[in-house]
């Protein structure tokens, strides 16, 4: 009950928010100067074509009109359609979400699943060599530009060494994305470097505040081992503030995405933002915008939710 | 080596038997249309290259041959003889079939022509008082041959290379919904709004090119496969066609480099690595396109107009702009200097002498006195007009004292050469004192924001606008400068406007001497109505070598049918 | 390891000799020990030459003043001083040599040869771990149980520390715990391998005292049942006086006394054991009341009632609560922690808006007046607060701490005069000079209290709220403290609203006494007739617990209570 | 991209000895290599064209693409600029850049995660909604309809880059003050007649400052991080400004023509800079750490 008046609250300030973020975009997007039809109609177009244009997608109606239209079609779960890609924006979305979402997903499973050991023997061997190590490698990964990394390991791995294909996936099914794990690899490891660079930080910081706390003593004081200590007390109180970290990282891996979509030739939906930007396409923008934002206040919220699955204080409210 | 095997495989690998081929479709492009009839936002280029390979045109007018001009194997149509008094043509068809074994008759083509006369203002070609409005009607002679008369007398080879060469015959038996036209183009429409359904919908097999849809998947991948039915005189060279989309060249190039692609693309900044192509068995040929280049001028602005307007700034302007260095070093060669409104990277009939010799040859010094000499001094760096007035030696009309010569530019991004372009020619026009700023932004958002406009409204601060990346203005075969450069032409962005020009501009069209478009040529490259900027090659081919036995379209269409493994 | 195998060890090591025979009957033995912490302002020796044993059911106490180096010594009798710490001398464990022994070894010793108890019992916990499992891991760390055996016998010591059902208790998380049910689950987890040594570390201080006297029950039933000897490390001389065979007095790194404990308390021969037995409060069993106190109320809370969250999780604070403090007079607020006192304290000064009821400060509702009568209200008030880490700024020197409140209500005041002010008041709580320049951080606990009371004190206020003014202090540094506030209050006038959970210090100091209990005030009134003459049985409780320090008294009382408890 | 390598947690009591922090800051191997770093590159960039003077406003087509020799150490550009002169030019603006939209992204958080912490109640909610909402936008949206808007002057990049990194800093400076605001010692002020004024000037700013330093060198990191991905994206400054971003992405396309000077100097510049900020932050965490000794 408890649990769900909790939901109930965050799942309308997760509306409140998404409220913001559409005004705030659609206000932004028809505060571009020019509008889009001349850039989709293209240099030939005339007058007619694109007084036409404007007419059909509803752009000669004024802007609260077109918001209040745009709300009321959204709230029937219709994103409207493309301006130049001849389907409708959820196809659209539909069809490249799942794309990216193996990416983004599989990028945050792999980069957790490395930063999470890396960081916490880094706070165990805190201040030796191999933290120093850690740390630098981990400073240099977050500090290369994510689009200079790729096209380094393209040309180790892809022109020097032929390891692996230079393009992810081409298969359009998630069957036959993941038939091809090979094609994953350099894709998924670009996406995860910086992740594994941040989160191992993170890690490294959380292991380090538990294992000055008192239980650790005290379970010491009991006869516990190290190791034992590690895993069975510390590793999970540190995994706590790390998951909390995750929600806010979801615009970040979209943002990453995109480069590797890039260089990668793997049309997702940061390559459908990027191209509907590029081609003034706004529902296809606002759609993107909407997703993105979407998963950005679920993953806040899920990781809410996590937390307190994980901690049972938080759920008392008393942290 | 054994991964490396497993890892080919997966990118799809080069077509090592030579039945199949893979092609590079344009960076960021997913076709999404094959219907031969649709809006403009539909129909681009390489969308009607693929909707041509399915439904032959009546008159293929375009470059595939080598040159331009009719391409009578990839036509229904046979023979288009004009009346004497060039006010009508009879078109002949030749003995075809669609694919569903149905003949090809004059009841097609008047299919098509009653479809666009009934949608016009929905349909991608049209242009007001251009086909279908100075089409007065069409009549099906016989099966085989149809009359179409005009509402004058025009040019024979502008109406068949700029107005007949959109005629499509369409499986009338197939596609019509009762008569009604309007209903038949909505009911069509609809259908291709369904990617899903290219391959499997029926509509979409009868067909009468060379080619079929195998596969079309909505994230742009084409199969097509040859059409065993064609009868036609392009038969298929390949049996099936995978036209590959791209997200970026750089992924495109990767691709190249792996062997994966059969025919794609370099950009112009590669190609001191072209040994590197060759060594991996590809040949690399540019693509030369049927275009021309240019930054518009915005009359109107408020600010720039008024010195945009004097000819000798332009003059001064076009001086400072050393074409055939950046041609050859920013471009590496993929670029011919560019003097005026007729494209001259292939050898035509149309183009002036005058424009071939460049009446404004580079020189910061000239255009430096031609400022200095109409009451403008630099000061700061910038020149500034000091003489104002209409006299001779004055900044000109409605340039005011005080008026620095300075100017934003709004360019096309994404591509390195075109940055390197616009930064050379910043330093050139430094060199004559003008100030030149550069702003990029997506090509599409280039074009909306420089639109026509008058001097008070707020749309009008843009100056100077480039979109020509890989060439500002495709021409149909026949290089008018209807749409560009007339007093109101749907595409004359800045409100250039000069009585001679109009003239000329309509005699090109009307007249069947290819006279008057030479004089337009000599005009225009005198009178500047834009800067005139080097014409790019359309794109700079790569081939595995043994694929051959056809030219690279200049119209930037392309021919999968043509296309043969020679080894 | 069973106790049969216990004996088994007892017997080989017997076998060896009449030197190993004195180690083995000693289950800890201390000699020359000495620890200094390295720190990045230099090094702290906390500890030298200490030398101490403790004897299988006996139980040694260790008392002395704050910061003397007692868990120093008791952590280091198990390895766990932090990494700072260098350790030189000898301790011996149940015949293992401690200093310098590798963690592996340590950990096999650590909870079954000796194991320890820690003061804080809201953070010794693991807080995402379930009770139950945390015991039980304990226990198979060293016994080869399986996990189901393991938590049956968790649930069995639970029971054995006196926690009511034990089975549903093992799988809460500590936070759904009490503080004396925490520290209940630490002593488990002490005693889960019965063990030769408990080391226990202020196992009470954090506890009121009913709690308090539970604990120490079951700490004394182990000693008894299992030969456990036991150090208990504390600052309470009525837990000594309870529970101890032999004393150890600490002060500034050495043992400065040791004996038995009736010696040592009764006839103590140190000069510092002396004062530190002066110092304790005692609670006495005769007096009188002061007499009523006239005038109106300086601080007045009627029917105040505080809540806390929303929903099921709610806590009320504070319900109904009614109370008063006239000038001059002091107010005793007492009762078991959790009851609300502080609340209290904090809704008196405004801080927390009551839900219901009224507060009214000076004869004005608090909760009516804004801005600047507001201030000019508040600035006849002084706070101290019960957490002397969090109440001063750790920014600030001393100096400024304590002139804050002038420059907040003297603006007028010169800075010279400031200065003679502050040196002033840090004269009256007996801070030394040189501390002026300091940070509260580098402070001991109980000196940060008396900055915070100086602070209080520097605008000579007419009420002063002081919560547990003086917990952090040694009893005879106590002892000055609030004899200075008495002093003061003699002077000056000031009301004094007085939190504490000592009944002894607030039957010295306090004119009246209000007892709370669970957010309600369970009885008030004068301070004898309240705390000699309860009426409520929660007040007589409170008294009880309190023990003596005296040995003999404190087992007449015990025993007492037993019989009173069979009857 | 603007994610950050912060701690969850706020960094807890604050130490008045400055001397303290200052000795653990330099233990700090990292830390201190980090300083000498940026201090190199403000020279090289700001000094060092004094030094070593080169044309960067004008193309020179007849000397483009050379590899490093005597005259261009670093070779030139595909337009003829010098290498050299081309990474000091460009660094001045992605350390001005980074600088100046690190520090404004700080003072904007601050003041905004500042003032919801500390009113509280309604006023927090409705700005920790809007706070939520940004980090909810993607950035690289509002680059691409800023940038579409206006010309991305160096100033307006700054503001831009600014504006879409605030957010982070103001979240961790609302927590500081949520918890120093409940301190006794600001409750003791408050109950003794204090303002808010003074609370909030002689308690809570001074006591989050650890917070909010250690957060901006972060952001600076992160915000030369975005200038080069911005650039990368061609919504950086214009030519013939050019920043490290715009020099390694214009570079990248000579990847396979062996021209590493147009790849590996901007790189390698952006990567250091940005590990430097990175590492002095990380310095400067652990310097203000009370927890941290030993
Ligand atoms: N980790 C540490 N680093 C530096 N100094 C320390 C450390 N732990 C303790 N000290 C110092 O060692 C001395 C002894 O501390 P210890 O905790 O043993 O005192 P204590 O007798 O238990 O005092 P209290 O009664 O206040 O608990 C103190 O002066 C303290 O400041
Ligand atoms: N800010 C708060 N939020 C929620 N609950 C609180 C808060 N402050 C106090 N409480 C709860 O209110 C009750 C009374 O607390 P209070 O601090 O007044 O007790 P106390 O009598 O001072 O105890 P102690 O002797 O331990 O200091 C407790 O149950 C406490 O947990
Ligand atoms: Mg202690
Ligand atoms: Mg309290």
């Amino acid at each position: 009950m408890e649990t769900l008046l909790y939901l109930l609250r965050r799942a309308l300030q997760a509306l409140v928010v998404i409220l913001i973020v559409t005004v705030v975009v659609f206000c932004l997007l028809h505060a571009l100067p020019g509008g889009p039809a001349r850039g989709i109609l293209g240099p030939q177009a005339t007058a007619q074509q694109i007084a036409a244009f404007n007419h059909e997608q509803g752009l000669d109606r004024s802007l609260p009109v077109q918001y209040v239209y745009y709300l009321r079609t959204l709230l029937h779960g219709d994103l409207g359609t493309s301006y130049t890609l001849n389907e409708g924006v959820s196809q659209l979305i539909g069809q490249r979400l799942p794309k990216t979402l193996v990416l983004t997903v599989l990028s945050a499973l792999v980069g957790l699943l490395l930063a999470i050991p890396l960081g916490m023997w880094q706070a165990v061997r805190r201040n030796k060599p191999a933290d120093y190590v850690i740390t630098t490698l981990s400073f240099v990964a977050y500090s290369t530009p994510v689009y200079f990394l790729g096209l380094i390991l393209v040309l180790v791995f892809t022109q020097t060494l032929h390891w692996f294909p230079s393009q992810a996936p081409q298969g359009d099914t998630l069957a036959q994305v993941f038939a091809d794990p090979v094609a994953l690899v350099l894709p998924v490891v670009t996406g995860a470097a910086s992740m594994v660079a941040v989160f191992s930080r993170y890690m490294r910081a959380a292991t380090l505040e538990n294992l000055s706390e008192d239980y650790v003593r005290t379970a010491r004081a009991g006869g516990s081992r190290q190791g034992a200590i590690l895993f069975r007390h510390v590793f999970r109180n540190s995994l706590t503030p790390v998951i909390a970290m995750l929600g806010y990282y979801v615009p970040v891996l979209f943002g990453g995405a995109l480069v590797v979509e890039q260089l990668f030739n793997y049309p997702g939906m940061g390559l459908l933002f990027w191209s509907a930007a590029q081609s003034s396409d706004y529902p296809v923008l606002l759609g993107c915008v909407l997703v993105i934002s979407v998963a950005t206040v679920v993953g806040t919220l899920l990781a809410d939710v996590v937390q307190r699955v994980v901690d049972p204080r938080v759920k008392a409210g008393r942290t | 080596a054994l991964l490396l095997a497993g890892c080919s495989g997966s990118t799809g690998s080069s077509s090592a038997s030579k039945d199949s081929i893979n092609y590079a479709l344009p960076a960021n492009f997913t076709p999404n249309w094959i219907l031969p009839i649709g809006t403009a936002a539909h129909l681009n280029t390489n969308n009607s290259s693929i909707s041509h390979t399915l439904w032959e045109p009546l008159v293929a007018y375009d470059g595939s041959t080598g040159k331009i001009g009719w391409n009578k194997a990839g036509s229904i149509a046979t023979a288009a003889d004009f009346a004497a008094d060039n006010k009508s043509v009879k078109i002949t068809l030749g003995d075809r079939h669609w694919s569903d074994g149905k003949p090809i008759t004059s009841q097609d083509v008047k299919f098509w022509f009653d479809l666009i006369k009934a949608n016009k203002k929905q349909w991608a070609g049209y242009s007001p008082g251009q086909a279908p409005d100075n089409w007065t009607s069409l009549k099906a002679d016989d099966d085989r041959h149809v009359t179409l008369t005009f509402d004058k007398a025009y040019n024979p080879q502008w109406m068949l290379a700029n107005e007949l060469q959109y005629i499509i015959p369409l499986p009338k038996h197939a596609w019509d919904q009762g008569g009604d036209p309007v209903k038949t183009w909505t009911y069509l429409n609809n259908a291709a709004k369904n990617i899903g359904g290219y391959a499997s919908n029926p509509l979409w097999k009868t067909i009468s090119g060379p080619y079929g849809v195998k596969s079309f998947s909505t994230a742009g991948k084409v199969v097509l496969a040859a059409n065993k039915k064609y009868d036609g005189g392009e038969k298929p060279g390949i049996p099936t066609v995978n036209l590959l989309p791209f997200t970026t060249t750089d992924a495109e190039k990767n691709a190249l480099r792996s062997g994966s692609v059969d025919y794609g693309y370099i950009e112009a900044t590669d190609l001191d690595q072209k040994e590197s192509f060759t060594a991996r068995g590809y040949e690399v040929k540019p693509w030369s396109g049927w275009a021309i280049t240019y930054m518009p001028y915005n009359f109107n602005n408020p600010s720039m107009g008024p010195v945009f307007k004097q000819l000798y700034a332009r003059q001064a302007i076009q001086r400072s702009i050393d074409q055939t260095t950046i041609a050859k070093v920013v471009f590496s060669g993929t670029a011919v200097p560019g003097y005026g409104p007729i494209p001259t990277g292939q050898a035509s009939a149309f183009v002036s002498q005058t424009q071939k010799d460049n009446p404004y040859p580079f020189s910061t010094s000239a255009a430096r006195a031609l400022l200095t000499s109409h009451g403008w001094s630099e000061q700061s760096g910038v020149m500034t007009c000091t003489r104002p007035g209409s006299g001779a030696s004055q900044c000109g009309d409605g340039v005011a004292k005080g008026t620095k010569f300075q100017m934003q530019v709004l360019s096309q991004s994404g591509s390195a050469v075109t940055d390197n372009m616009m930064s050379a020619i910043q330093s050139s026009l430094a060199k004559t004192g003008i100030k030149f700023s550069i702003k990029t932004a997506p090509v599409n958002s280039v074009l909306s924001q420089t639109p026509q406009c008058t001097a008070s409204q707020s749309i009008c601060k843009w100056q100077l606008s480039f979109f020509g990346t890989a060439g500002s203005w495709y021409f149909p075969a026949f290089p008018t400068g209807d749409a560009l450069f007339q007093s109101k032409g749907g595409s004359n962005f800045g409100n250039y406007s000069d009585a001679k020009v109009d003239q000329l501009i309509s005699a090109s069209t009307t007249s069947s001497s290819n006279q008057a478009i030479q004089d337009y040529s000599a005009s225009l490259a005198k009178d500047l109505p834009v800067i005139w900027l080097p014409e790019p090659d359309y794109q700079i081919s790569v081939m595995k070598k043994g694929l051959g036995g056809f030219a690279q379209d200049s119209l930037a269409n392309f021919h999968p049918a043509q296309w043969k493994w020679t080894s | 390891m069973s106790g049969a195998e216990k004996d088994a060890e007892a017997e080989a090591a017997a076998e060896v000799g009449t030197a190993a025979e004195t180690a083995a009957e000693r289950v800890l033995e201390v000699e020359g020990l000495g620890v200094t912490f390295g720190t990045d302002t230099g090094d702290v020796p906390a500890v030298c030459d200490i030398a101490l044993h403790v004897q299988p059911g006996e139980t040694l106490a260790l008392v002395g003043e704050s910061g003397s180096g007692k868990s120093t010594v008791a952590l280091a009798a198990l390895g766990l001083l932090p990494g700072n710490a260098r350790v030189s001398g000898r301790i011996t464990v149940g015949g293992t040599q401690v200093v310098g022994t590798g963690e592996a070894e340590l950990a096999r010793l650590r909870g079954r040869t000796a194991s320890m108890v820690f003061q804080e019992p809201a953070t010794a916990l693991d807080p995402l771990t379930r009770v139950g499992a945390q015991i039980a891991e304990v226990i198979r760390n060293h016994r080869p149980l399986s996990r189901a055996e393991a938590a049956r016998e968790a649930v069995e010591l639970l029971r054995r520390v006196g926690i009511p059902e034990p089975e549903r208790r093992a799988s809460a998380f500590p936070f759904q715990l009490s503080g004396g049910q925490r520290q209940r689950v630490v002593i488990a987890m002490a005693i889960a391998n019965s063990p030769d040594l408990l080391i226990a570390d202020e196992p009470t201080t954090a506890l009121d005292v009913t709690v308090q006297a539970e604990i120490l029950d079951l700490l004394r039933g182990l000693a008894a049942d299992y030969g456990t000897g036991v150090l208990l490390v504390t600052h309470n001389m009525g837990v000594v006086a309870d529970f101890a065979d032999r004393v150890a007095v600490m002060l500034r790194g050495e043992i400065v006394e040791t004996g038995p404990v009736e010696q040592v308390l009764l006839r103590p021969s140190h000069e510092y054991t002396q004062r530190l037995l002066a110092a304790v409060p005692r609670l006495a069993l005769s007096g009188e009341d002061a007499p009523e106190r006239e005038g109106a109320s300086v601080v007045e809370l009627r029917d105040v009632s505080v809540r806390f969250g929303r929903g099921p999780s709610a806590v009320q604070a504070l319900d109904g609560v009614t109370l008063d403090v006239r000038p001059g007079e002091t107010v005793g607020l007492v009762g078991e922690s959790g009851s609300g006192k502080s609340t209290a304290a904090r809704v008196a000064l405004g801080l927390i808006p009551p839900d219901a009821g009224t507060v009214s400060l000076f004869g004005t509702d608090l909760g009516r007046t804004r801005g600047r009568r507001r201030r000019a209200l508040l600035s006849g008030v002084g706070v101290v607060f019960q957490d002397p880490v969090a109440s001063l700024d750790a920014r600030m020197s001393v100096a400024e701490c304590v002139a804050e409140p002038l420059r907040m209500h003297r603006r007028g005041m010169s800075s010279a005069d400031r200065r003679a002010r502050v040196a002033e008041v840090l004269e009256l709580v007996r801070l030394p000079k040189e501390l002026a320049a300091r940070g509260p951080r580098e402070l001991s606990g109980g000196q940060r209290q008396r900055v915070s009371l100086a602070r209080s004190l520097v605008l000579e206020p007419r009420l002063l709220v002081a919560d547990e003014p003086t917990s952090a202090l040694d009893v005879s540094v106590q002892r000055t403290v609030l004899e200075v506030i008495a002093e003061l209050q003699r002077e000056l006038g000031f009301a004094c609203l007085f939190v504490s959970h000592d009944l002894a210090v607030v039957q010295e100091f306090a004119q009246r006494v209000v007892v709370m209990r669970a957010g309600r005030v369970e009885e008030q009134g004068p301070t004898m007739s309240t705390l000699l003459r309860p009426r409520s049985d929660y007040t007589r409780r409170l008294i009880a617990a309190v023990p003596v320090p005296d040995p003999v008294v404190q087992r007449r009382r015990r025993a007492q209570e037993r019989t009173e408890a069979t009857a | 991209m603007s994610a950050v390598l912060q701690s969850t947690t706020p960094t807890a009591e604050p130490v008045a000895n400055y001397r303290l922090s200052l000795r653990r800051f330099t233990r700090n191997k990292l830390a201190v290599a980090g300083l000498v770093v940026v201090v190199v590159f403000l020279l090289f960039c700001f000094v060092g064209p004094l030094l070593y003077s080169t044309d960067q406003t004008h193309t020179d087509l007849h000397q483009v693409n050379l590899g490093p020799s005597g005259a261009h150490w670093l070779g030139t550009d595909a337009v003829g600029h010098d290498e050299v002169g081309r990474l000091m030019f460009g660094g001045q603006v992605s350390l001005l850049v980074g600088l100046a939209a690190g520090v404004l992204a700080t003072v904007i958080g601050t003041l905004w995660g500042a003032t919801a912490g500390y009113v509280g109640g309604w006023a927090d909610a409705v700005m920790m909604r809007v706070v939520d909402a940004g980090i909810a936008i993607p950035a690289l949206f509002i680059l691409l309809v800023v940038s579409a808007i206006t010309t991305p002057d160096t100033l307006g990049l700054i503001l831009v880059l600014g504006l879409v990194s605030w957010l982070v800093p103001s979240r961790l400076v609302r927590a500081e003050t949520l918890t120093l605001k409940s301190r006794d010692y600001v409750l003791t002020l408050r109950a003794t007649g204090g303002t808010h004024g003074r609370a909030i000037a002689r308690h809570i700013l001074p006591n989050s400052v650890s917070t909010i330093v250690v957060a901006a060198t972060f952001q600076v990191a992160d915000a030369i991080l975005l200038v080069a991905y911005v650039s990368y994206l061609g919504l950086g400054v214009q030519p013939p400004k050019t920043d490290w971003g715009g020099m390694l992405s214009a570079g990248l396309t000579a990847a396979y023509s062996g021209r590493w000077w147009l790849i590996v100097p901007p790189g390698l510049a952006i990567i250091l800079v940005v590990c430097a900020f990175n590492a002095i932050g990380d310095g400067l965490r652990d310097a203000f750490d009370v927890r941290g000794r030993g």
